[in-house]
């Protein structure tokens, strides 16, 4: 395991500190998921970033900086002490929690299948046998085709906007990813739709040094304080419904 | 932190890994093949007199070598499909698309070292009787080579690391075996760290051998 | 055998060769002298076109050289041709002009191999005859770049004269050979001579002059001033250039 | 699938791509400045008979030529304050390790330049009573400097389209513009061909430079 | 003046130069000839330490150019101070070695601007005044390429003369001359003896040597077979090495 540096907890007290002191919260995220974390006319919008301002106020910072980086850099930009948490969308998982600590979930994902509005062939997993279906690489999406639909020929491409491109295309005939961002992207263009069964349940939550016991004490207890005071469900009924 | 390289055998990660490195050679090295061919190609073609070839070698190079080698393969991969609905293979179109941006690189290279040699070579070339084409060949290009073969060595290295590009039009390579790797696992350092051993052995061969062949290839009259 | 006829020659505007018209016998030497700059290889260098020129005509044997006249009108021939027609010309450069990542040996079996379709085995025999012309045998297999300027030359003599040419053209051969090697070099070119070749060579040793030549053609400003035979130019120039050309060469 | 180029010029996202350029041209130029500088030091290190200092060049030359940049910008930027507590900026590490990845490229185009210029070039300088150094900084280097403009025009161009991997440390530059741009729109294609365009531009006025920096020192006795 | 001791040059297993002592006296012309191959250029080389040698020792004017021999050892001298004494020797190349990139005035005036801080306006003052001597004023700023071979090698003599040197090393400095300018390159050459200056010579010009030189040495295969005035050696040479060499090289 990757205990290793046993940095002193006053380190990680002081993260918690310095936040209340300078009332600034900066965090690491990848701006080109939508409706996630993004970018409009400059400015970071998505689900993501109205969720993490308010979680930021219940730490008392009133202000939200963003360090925009590609994914690959997120974790070692997180252990770099770059910035103090990773908000972008990321899925929990039992092999990143040996690298990192999360947050408590703050939202649900599931699998979804995206395909062209022309294809009325498919409905259901099932009729994607033998078929071509582009996945993210390293997502869950991949391991779980791999484990459970071993007769789908998987095309594996490096990011979200990539699996777009092999479907418009018509390289592969479907894609397999996270729910959220296949509707919005369904929605932008038209051409393509997302089948109404999902596949499994994946949880979304924000990345943070294993160190930082305190400040993933202090967000998970802001994050409930945003759920309980109704700012939560606002937010959720903004990007979602 | 602390790094844990012992995750690197983990599995089958080795085996996972030793097979992006071999189709990274596979990649670099047909592609490289491609871009001498491009690049003599072209390089002729900006000597040339006749205008059209040479014009049409100043509009390869100022495309091919300016632009993104990302946005030339997705215009091949993505783009031939969009616009004339003709079907691409990733793998095909990864190998053109990387000699077709080489070859730009590799034709001012060649072009660069058969302008720097001494013209007194054509002359007694020419007037032994040889012709243009044949001076060329056997009397200007094989002195030439050895003034290439440092920044063709440089643009073969490139290139091997250029081909991890391939991996954004799906296809399997060293990068986007330590990707998948690390998407997994996290361990972003301990994976970056040993395809950096991969690259570093394979370059480093083609570096030695880059080299052996200077050595070679020396006359005597250099200044070492 | 070598007919010339309206030759000019520019460089820019600087005006080198100034309607040159001359005709050279075959199995004959010639021998060009004149002043630094007054255009004694750029007039060689015409003959097989390694210079180009814009007007005029040269032939060689009636097979014209680069250029050739059509009703008053000089135009170029074929690349191809003009291939074909260099074959019959040897040429050995001032500055050598040797092909450094070749053998001696290989730098004399080139040209016949490719070009005359010899045998390997075929060129390599001329070349090491050759070699043996120009003392040299020894030195078949090493690069040029360890031989003294002096065996380079003589390299560049056996490699001209390997493709058997029925013209050889010289600028300064001899300025750089040692003079043991002249004498037997002379000797190889009068062989020449007798076998039928025509030379043409730009010297300044007025000594081998006096000796070798046929003829000798002095050269200034562009221009033929004057053209005998060596004894009449030497003991008796018409021409008062010509007369203070030499009294200033032959005054050390 | 139609294309709608028109998106491009809506808002704000002409200048956002602008700023990205212009940020990529101060890091391209920033960094090949030190190219030259690391290439120089590591061409001679190469030619030096000092073993310590050749050995290092060939180190420097063996890690930094053979390795991905990703892995170089990784250990840099994320690497140094994880092993040795100390902290680093982005942009200053963008520069530095463009600068050292590109100076092992350098480096080769140099030494190879400089190996090939005549032998006498060098007797004669010695002769006259120049040092080692002075023949080579004013006799040797300004020969060489010919031969090497057309290889060095490919590195810096090649280094302004290595430097899109900056985005990966959180610099802002031109690709990661055209990224964000994307994920907002979904117009891949188009934003893509716009910034092929701006690096177009951009470089091929480096080759522009270039090509006339070679036609301003040819000295007349080269082949063209 | 130049001081030879127990000089040996080896290339790899060749020994090319045997045991050479050699006192050459200040103001003198020395010219050395001998069959090619024999060693001329290399013992010329090794008096500016051109060419390294692993044993023997040279000094001028007692400094030593290269090596000197402590308690019979020869060490080689530090950088620096070989670069001080070759200040002193010019030197002067078969093969022009004129710097490509610079003009011809540049090509004079860089070593003395740098290295005997000279300013620019006496370095050219200077240089035009080498370029008048040796007859190429007008040329002055030309790159070398434009240039013939004869006027090439005339700008690297005014080169090596620029840096005022107490002595001039010249490897066949007259074979690429053009004769009408030979006699003012020896005018130069005879001027500078006169001044003080220490000339040593390679030529294959026999002529040059029974007119201009004080001394006259024959070299052969590595070793001085004879040393003495030119009369002495053109008429009556003991060695009979030399006896056939110059009756080979008088021939023709
Ligand atoms: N490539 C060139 N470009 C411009 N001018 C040239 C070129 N070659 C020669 N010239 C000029 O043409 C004239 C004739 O030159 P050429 O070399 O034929 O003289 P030469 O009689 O052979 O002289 P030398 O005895 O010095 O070799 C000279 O004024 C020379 O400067
Ligand atoms: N760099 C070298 N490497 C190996 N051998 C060499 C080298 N330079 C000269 N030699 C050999 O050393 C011997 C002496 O050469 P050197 O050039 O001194 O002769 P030379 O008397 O000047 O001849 P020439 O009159 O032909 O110029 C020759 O056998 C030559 O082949
Ligand atoms: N920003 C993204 O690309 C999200 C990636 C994906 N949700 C994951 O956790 O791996
Ligand atoms: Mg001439
Ligand atoms: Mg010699």
């Amino acid at each position: 395991g990757c205990s290793g540096g046993n940095a002193p907890t006053a380190k990680s007290d002081s993260v918690l500190a310095k936040i209340k002191k300078d009332q600034v919260l900066t965090v690491g995220t990848d701006a080109t998921f939508k409706p996630f974390e993004y970018k409009n006319n400059g400015k970071y919008e998505g689900f993501d970033i109205d969720l993490i301002e308010a979680v930021a106020k219940e730490l008392g910072a009133n202000k939200v900086e963003y360090v925009d980086t590609e994914f690959k850099g997120l974790i070692p930009g997180l252990l770099a002490k770059k910035y103090d948490l990773v908000v972008s969308a990321m899925y929990i998982t039992d092999e990143r929690k040996q690298t990192i600590n999360f947050s408590d979930t703050y939202f649900p994902g599931g699998l979804s299948i995206m395909i062209k509005n022309s294809n009325t062939a498919v409905k259901g997993i099932n009729d994607l046998k033998g078929k071509k279906v582009s996945v993210q690489i390293g997502t869950k999406s991949a391991k779980y085709l791999e484990e459970k639909y071993k007769d789908i020929i998987l095309v594996k491409v490096e990011t979200n906007n990539d699996m777009f491109m092999e479907l418009e295309t018509g390289k592969v005939d479907a894609v397999v990813t996270g729910l959220p961002a296949a509707k919005t992207y369904a929605k932008a263009k038209g051409t393509v739709k997302v089948l109404p069964e999902t596949l499994t349940e994946e949880f979304y939550g924000y990345g943070l040094r294993k160190d930082d016991a305190e400040l993933a004490k202090a967000v998970n207890a802001a994050l409930k304080k945003v759920k309980d005071n109704g700012t939560y469900d606002q937010i959720v009924k903004k990007w979602f419904e | 932190m602390a790094f844990d390289f012992s995750v690197i055998f983990l599995g089958q990660n080795v085996h996972f890994l030793l097979y992006g490195l071999l189709s990274t050679i596979f990649f670099s090295v047909s592609s490289f093949a491609l871009s001498l061919l491009i690049g003599t190609v072209i390089a002729f073609g900006q000597l040339s007199s006749v205008t059209i070839y040479r014009a049409f070698s100043l509009a390869y190079l100022s495309w091919f070598r300016a632009t993104p080698l990302l946005v030339q393969l997705f215009m091949l991969y993505y783009g031939l499909p969009l616009v004339l609905h003709v079907d691409t293979v990733a793998w095909i179109s990864g190998i053109i698309a990387l000699g077709m941006y080489s070859g730009s690189y590799s034709s001012q290279i060649i072009r660069g070292a058969i302008q720097s040699i001494d013209r007194g070579q054509m002359e007694a070339g020419r007037s032994l009787g040889f012709s243009y084409p044949q001076t060329m060949r056997k009397i200007i290009i094989p002195q030439a080579f050895l003034r290439m073969l440092a920044p063709l060595t440089n643009e073969f290295i490139s290139l091997t690391k250029n081909s991890s590009l391939l991996s954004t039009i799906t296809v399997v390579e060293l990068f986007r075996q330590a990707n998948i790797l690390i998407a997994d696992t996290y361990r972003t350092m301990e994976f970056l760290v040993a395809i950096a051993v991969l690259y570093y052995l394979f370059n480093n061969l083609i570096g030695y051998v880059g080299m052996a062949l200077e050595t070679r290839f020396r006359t005597g009259g250099e200044l070492q | 055998m070598i007919h010339i006829t309206c030759l000019n020659k520019f460089f820019g505007q600087h005006h080198v060769l100034k309607n040159i018209d001359l005709t050279i016998e075959q199995g004959k030497v010639f021998v060009i002298i004149g002043p630094s700059g007054s255009g004694k290889s750029t007039l060689l260098r015409c003959i097989n076109y390694l210079e180009t020129y814009s007007d005029g005509e040269i032939t060689i044997d009636g097979k014209p050289m680069g250029r050739k006249l059509i009703k008053g009108q000089s135009v170029e021939i074929p690349a191809s041709e003009l291939n074909q027609a260099r074959q019959d010309v040897g040429m050995v450069f001032q500055s050598f002009n040797l092909f450094p990542h070749k053998t001696v040996l290989q730098n004399i079996t080139m040209a016949p191999q490719s070009l005359k379709g010899m045998s390997a085995a075929e060129a390599e025999a001329l070349a090491m005859q050759l070699l043996k012309k120009v003392g040299l045998e020894e030195k078949a297999h090493v690069l040029p770049y360890n031989l003294s300027g002096g065996q380079k030359q003589r390299v560049a003599i056996a490699r001209a004269l390997a493709m058997q040419p029925k013209v050889m053209l010289f600028d300064e051969p001899t300025s750089a050979l040692d003079p043991e090697m002249v004498g037997e070099v002379l000797q190889v070119m009068k062989q020449l001579a007798k076998e039928g070749m025509t030379m043409v060579i730009v010297t300044h040793e007025m000594r081998f002059a006096k000796d070798a030549a046929d003829q000798v053609l002095v050269l200034d400003n562009g221009i033929i001033i004057e053209r005998d035979k060596p004894d009449k130019i030497f003991v008796n120039p018409t021409h008062p250039r010509t007369k203070e050309f030499l009294s200033k060469v032959l005054e050390n």
